[in-house]
């Protein structure tokens, strides 16, 4: 018999150690942007990076540890961003202090958001695999083509929306929120690192703490195999639902986050190539490997970034990167070294294969 | 005596330097999609743009550009990105974003960051609100709705016109917009308006069957000139023919590799550059791209063309040195910008408002056996 | 809904295996004629089956006979076409798998279906699921009885993996787990639901005969301990004539045979059944 | 009833060139069990070569055509031994992000070999139609079917017969279905996979030719992201018909075209786009495996 990994151990550990990492992270570049060592485009990269964190942490809740492949995730970043943008707006007055607002709207774009996923959820659920995936990419489209077509607008009178043509009527001193395709201009750029950083924190305990209770088992165990999981008594749907909306709630408030660091979003921003871009985080991190899609979140945010040099060639590069990493960590003989340097794969379906061996061996 | 030699060569060295160099160097830039699916038109503008600093460094005048272009992919979050990058490099002077989303986005931060902007073609009324700093060359959208329903009106092109528009593309539903409340205050009757997006911009059929079921003498289309073209095409081959009226984005459609003129002859549309212009300047500039990048320069490269010019002209005028921070000559650029007059490929007599807005004469074209004939 | 005495679980000492002592209860799982049809091929037809509270029973055939399907049928994988299946006297006609599950019947896989890439314990508390109360803002808060209660089931799972001597394999994947101890975690985990009808599909396959033999042991003592009825498949005759009090004979989905173990080793039909009809033979 | 009628050709017409990308993902998805998001990238090269061969060359259409062929059968082989055999073993959401990345390669590649400018593509089978003039009680009018419609349906009745032929009779087009039921058994069965999966590759890149070929004849511009949005609408034709079903493919393209532009053209231009995804998520509601997709019970 090979080595029987201590699981208990290793997952302590592993949530120590990505907690750890995340906050020294936030230190070293809190105390670096504040002595000015940061280059405007880091500097300006920082709030997006959390942003994209907190995004394929939710979104590996659902690939990684629920083991459903979502291609439209970044349609509930999207209705995060639009309901928590005119929250902050709405709220402009009643809630002065910046940092408040920012966590109000945030509140909002995660409920809403969490609102969503729920729908979307009842018909969604009911399937499996590709075609699961393919049905999440459709609703993705839906939501971008409705806010496309949705207007809202406040004036003395209260909050007025309309579909398609803009019908608010709004009266005099009314400003119109939402504006179809145009998206939301003038936002108040109140989105901060600090809050950034707080997001992801928050993002990864309701995340390691849901993971680590009968949920989370539950979870894992519609992945590891739906037909025992049924024949113990989990109820498929409700846990698939309670995964699903979870992280629809968290990419709700990473969107609010995100669209609060610009002075305009669009819905066309959160379409089909966002939802791959975040999937690709998840994949490269490893699924369930929630430390793993922190650290590609930000890598591969930074790096179009720093193959501007290449000019012409930078997407080219970028391209070629992704393809290599791709190979490079599912080629068999760099996988066992990095798995010798890293103990924690415990959701690595990879070495599957090699520990049935080692058990039937036995 | 060794070290008196070396003082007196190093400062023949810095006056001829001073000689030779006498030119103020700046730095600047914008941002573009350079590639993605709106590359074109980041790519037109950066080209006009690298023309007019070429010609002006090699000139020798005042004035000396360096200028970098970064990538944004027309995409909100890159923009802001690629602007970051251009602040890195030491930005003096901003040419702003080339599309309208991107440029909303980095207009808030040379807002914040004082840094002067002039977009060569965002349009969007949203780029240049509340920001002192912030200028355009091209019209903004709202001014081309209402722009293009008054001539239509004027030149009583129709009275029933159908508007075809992109429905997830800012610029498209500005100018609509504006359009479709002018319209129906100049008495046109706006009978077919049809939509398209991204995922479906290739087939026209409904949209065309339905301005031509309701009888639209005119269909207005406030689109970029690819989609353009298919509808052209389409048209043609369901037998359909009625007048077509374009806004400054349809520019383009005759130099597309490949294209039948045919299809948009008597195409109708406002914009402010002609590249069959017969006046010199526009002609070398046409020649320059056309050596350089084997295609004929759209407005997106004229504009870009003119924003560079326009720049050495302020600059020279308010006597700004490249040693100034980009704040400084922030100050002195709003002052220049909104006093002076300029004269480019896409309009004379060019003058701004303090909000940032262009007035420049649109010229009313019309596509003639494959070329553009002034209207009037 | 479907309750239980949550005293179940609590191991009687009993050292008689009696079936007739279940005689004036009413059986735990009765089969009226169950039936199902799968791609136009009838499965299984006219099942009839009766279980009693504490019976071992046996259910063989030759391979492709249905007893597989028996099993999905009862588990509800499949919606039977005819038939009844009485659970405790309660008709599960239209519940699910989950339901059935809760109702009392818990089954392992031919094809062991664990949790591979999680811990054994993991997988113990998974199936005790349904018996934890706390919810998802208690999880995630990490509130009193979140602590309380996942304490008191890991204390529960070790307990119950303590039978098979697994205690000490709590924290090892359940994927890396040598073959047998797989086969033994899943009828822990099953356990785990706290069923009052258990189903072990072929727990023996695989097995060297040590092996065997203690798994038969493992069955006596589980069944001693829960008081639970038992219903294995099983081609390891040895292990099938040694456990099983009673014996049903499937073939081509049909029940050609039930009696004790002594009435199927000399029933003409089920030697037919194994070896095919041979000639010259009584 | 003639303007549905027209709508109705116009449907079939934006159909058939879904139809023929979906075969392409379709026989690839089948066979190979993976989601080939490049796929509307090869199409892009393939009408690419097709537009130098013709536009610049001077060649005639149907040797354009076949270059386009030869290029995409070889790229799609390329592509394949480079990009997508070495994750064989690898999970499959690894091989999707591949594909991604592949399809980032195609379209950048594009752009500098070629420049973002759109190009207008040759006519190469001309912009005629066939008129249809109706005059009785029921009909009234003209209908009009333009020749690239017909031919590119034509076409995708060809390849779909072909497609089905080759699967169901010939040795490679078994050994192609052996590996879409078990490529472990088919492997015990003396198959080689590996150049198995290649084929499919070479069949699905060369189809792709043909597609983008179609594709730009009948909305003729030309750019280095033309492919990827059919190719998205595509798959999700593909899924519709029942992904792996060849006959589903041409089906689910049909439909799609169909219901888009009556969604255009009955309910709103703004939101057809909606509706046509919404119409794909009911009927994967009613039928999970897509309207000619055989859902297989899963072995307990």
């Amino acid at each position: 018999m090979k080595r029987l990994i201590n699981l208990k151990r290793i997952e302590a550990r592993r949530i120590f150690i990505t907690y750890a990492i995340v906050t020294l992270a936030y230190i070293i570049f809190q105390v670096m942007s504040s002595a000015g060592l940061l280059s405007s485009s880091m500097r300006g990269m920082l709030v997006p990076i959390c942003a994209y964190m907190v995004m394929a942490v939710s979104l590996n809740l659902v690939v990684g540890v629920l083991g459903e492949l979502s291609l439209g995730h970044a349609g509930f970043m999207s209705v995060g961003a639009f309901s928590g943008v005119a929250a902050a707006v709405l709220m402009q007055n009643i809630i002065p202090i910046a940092a408040l607002r920012l966590t109000a709207a945030m509140l909002v774009g995660a409920a809403f958001a969490a609102l969503a996923g729920f729908l979307i959820g009842i018909p969604v659920l009911r399937l499996k695999g590709d075609y699961l995936a393919i049905v999440t990419l459709a609703f993705g489209e839906i939501i971008k083509s409705l806010l496309n077509n949705f207007y809202l607008g406040v004036d003395s009178g209260g909050l007025h929306f309309s579909m398609l043509t803009d019908n608010t009527r709004l009266l005099e001193g009314g400003r119109l929120i939402i504006r179809g395709p145009m998206g939301i201009s003038g936002i108040q750029k109140i989105a901060t690192f600090p809050a950034g950083f707080a997001l992801t924190i928050i993002a990864l305990a309701i995340v390691f703490n849901l993971v680590n209770s009968r949920m989370g088992r539950s979870f894992m165990a519609i992945r590891d195999d739906r037909i025992a999981a049924e024949s113990v008594g989990i109820d498929i749907t409700k846990y698939k639902m309670m995964a699903f909306v979870m992280s629809a709630a968290i990419a709700g408030a990473a969107g609010c986050l995100f669209a609060m660091n610009y002075s305009t979003i669009v819905a066309n921003k959160f379409d089909f190539n966002t939802s791959i871009l975040i999937l690709v985080f998840v994949v490269l991190g490893g699924q369930g490997n929630m430390l793993g899609s922190i650290i590609a979140a930000a890598a591969l945010t930074i790096l179009p970034e720093k193959l501007r040099s290449f000019a012409d060639y930078r997407m080219l590069l970028y391209a070629v990167v992704l393809i290599a990493v791709m190979l490079g960590t599912n080629n068999a003989g760099i996988k066992r070294f990095f798995d010798k340097l890293n103990p924690f794969n415990r959701f690595n379906n990879n070495n599957k294969d090699e520990d049935d061996e080692a058990g039937e061996a036995a | 005596m060794r070290k008196l030699l070396a003082l007196a060569l190093a400062a023949m060295l810095v006056m001829s330097a001073a000689c030779a160099f006498a030119a103020e160097t700046f730095k600047i830039g914008g941002t573009a999609p350079l590639t993605g699916g709106a590359a074109i038109y980041g790519n037109a503008a950066k080209n006009g743009a690298q023309i007019a600093v070429d010609e002006i460094n090699a000139a020798g005048g005042y004035v000396k550009f360096d200028l970098r272009y970064e990538d944004d992919t027309h995409d909100a979050e890159k923009a802001v990105n690629a602007y970051n990058a251009l602040k890195d490099w030491g930005v003096q002077v901003s040419l702003s974003s080339v599309t309208s989303k991107p440029a909303e986005a980095t207009a808030a931060e040379n807002f914040a960051d004082r840094i002067f902007g002039l977009t060569p073609s965002a349009s969007a009324a949203a780029v240049t609100a509340g920001k002192d700093n912030v200028f355009q060359m091209c019209f903004v959208d709202p001014n081309q709705g209402s722009a293009s329903a008054q001539y239509i009106a004027d030149k009583k092109l129709a009275t029933k016109v159908a508007v075809i528009w992109k429905n997830d593309d800012v610029y498209s539903k500005g100018i609509y917009d504006t359009f479709v409340v002018k319209a129906k205050e100049l008495g046109l009757e706006v009978v077919s308006d049809m939509t398209f997006a991204d995922g479906n911009d290739t087939d026209f059929s409904v949209q065309l069957k339905d301005a031509q079921d309701k009888g639209a003498e005119l269909v207005f289309l406030p689109m970029y000139y690819q989609p353009a073209s298919l509808i052209f095409a389409q048209a043609a081959a369901m037998d359909y023919a009625p007048k077509w009226f374009g806004v400054d984005g349809m520019d383009g459609i005759l130099t597309m590799e490949g294209f039948d003129k045919a299809l948009a002859e008597c195409v109708m549309l406002l914009t402010p550059f002609n590249a069959d212009a017969k006046d010199a300047r526009t002609q070398n500039f046409v020649a320059e791209y056309q050596k350089r990048h084997g295609e004929v320069p759209n407005q997106f490269a004229a504009d870009g063309y003119d924003c560079v010019y326009a720049f050495a002209q302020a600059l020279e005028k308010s006597q700004a040195k490249g040693s100034m921070s980009a704040e400084e000559i922030c100050g002195l650029m709003i002052a220049q910008f909104t006093s002076m007059t300029f004269d480019g490929l896409t309009g004379a007599n060019m003058t701004w408002s303090k909000n940032g807005e262009v007035t420049k004469d649109p010229k009313g074209m019309v596509i003639k056996d494959g070329a553009y004939v002034g209207l009037d | 809904m479907f309750s239980r005495a949550k005293t179940k679980l609590v191991p009687v000492p009993s050292k008689s295996m009696i079936p007739e002592r279940d005689i004036d209860k009413s059986p735990i799982l009765e089969c009226i004629n169950l039936g199902i049809t799968l791609g136009g091929l009838k499965a299984v037809e006219d099942f009839n089956l009766t279980i009693g509270r504490t019976e071992i029973a046996g259910l063989i055939g030759p391979n492709g006979a249905g007893k597989t399907t028996v099993f999905n049928l009862l588990m509800k994988v499949y919606q039977p076409t005819t038939g009844t299946i009485l659970l405790n006297g309660r008709d599960t006609h239209g519940m699910d798998t989950v339901q059935v599950n809760k109702a009392g019947i818990a089954r392992t896989f031919q094809n062991i279906r664990l949790f591979r890439n999680l811990s054994v314990v993991d997988n113990v508390k998974i199936a005790m699921n349904n018996e934890m109360r706390y919810n998802m803002w208690s999880a995630i808060l990490r509130l009193p009885n979140y602590k309380h209660e996942e304490l008191a089931a890991h204390r529960k799972a070790l307990k119950l993996l303590s039978i098979f001597d697994m205690q000490d394999m709590a924290d090892v994947r359940a994927g890396s787990l040598p073959y047998g101890a797989q086969r033994r975690l899943e009828i822990v985990r099953a356990l785990a639901t706290n069923p009052s009808l258990l189903l072990l599909d072929e727990p023996a396959a695989g097995m060297n005969p040590s092996e065997t033999v203690e798994l038969m042991e493992s069955i006596r003592k589980i069944h001693d301990m829960f008081q639970i009825a038992i219903v294995l498949i099983e081609h390891d005759m040895n292990l099938v004539m040694n456990v099983c009090e009673g014996i049903c004979v499937l073939n081509f989905g049909h029940i050609i045979a039930k009696g004790t173990p002594e009435d199927i080793q000399s029933n003409p039909a089920v030697i037919e059944a194994y070896l095919g009809k041979q000639k010259g033979a009584q | 009833m003639m303007t549905f009628l027209n709508f109705f050709i116009s449907g079939i017409s934006l159909g058939s060139i879904y139809a023929i990308i979906a075969l392409g993902y379709t026989m690839v998805y089948g066979i190979a069990k993976m989601l080939n998001f490049a796929h509307g990238d090869v199409i892009m090269v393939g009408a690419y070569v097709c537009f130098y061969a013709v536009s610049r060359f001077k060649l005639p259409p149907l040797a354009g055509v076949a270059l386009a062929m030869i290029v995409c059968t070889f790229m799609g082989i390329i592509i394949e031994r480079m990009a997508y055999k070495p994750l064989r073993q690898a999970p499959s959401l690894a091989v999707l992000i591949t594909a991604i990345g592949v399809s980032y390669f195609l379209q950048n590649t594009a752009l500098l070999l070629w420049t973002s400018s759109p190009k207008v593509f040759p006519s190469i089978i001309g912009r005629g139609a066939f008129k249809l003039e109706f005059n009785n009680f029921l009909l009234q009018g003209q209908l009009s079917v333009s020749h690239v419609i017909v031919l590119t349906i034509v076409t995708c009745i060809i390849i779909m017969l072909c497609l089905t032929w080759f699967t169901g009779n010939t040795k490679m087009g078994k050994a192609m279905r052996a590996c879409s039921e078990d490529k472990g058994a088919a492997q015990l069965m003396g198959i080689n996979v590996n150049s198995t999966i290649s084929m499919t590759f070479a069949i699905g890149s060369g189809l792709a030719a043909i597609a983008g070929v179609l594709l730009c004849s009948a909305y003729p511009t030309l750019m280095p992201t033309t492919g990827s949005l059919p190719g998205i609408k595509a798959f999700t034709a593909a899924v519709f018909g029942g992904i792996g079903s060849i006959p589903g493919a041409l089906l689910g393209g049909l439909l799609l075209g169909v219901i888009e532009i009556f969604a255009k053209a009955y309910i709103s231009s703004q939101l057809s786009d909606a509706v046509v995804f919404a119409v794909l998520i009911i009927v994967l509601l009613v039928k999970p495996a897509g309207l000619l997709g055989v859902q297989r019970p899963e072995k307990v």
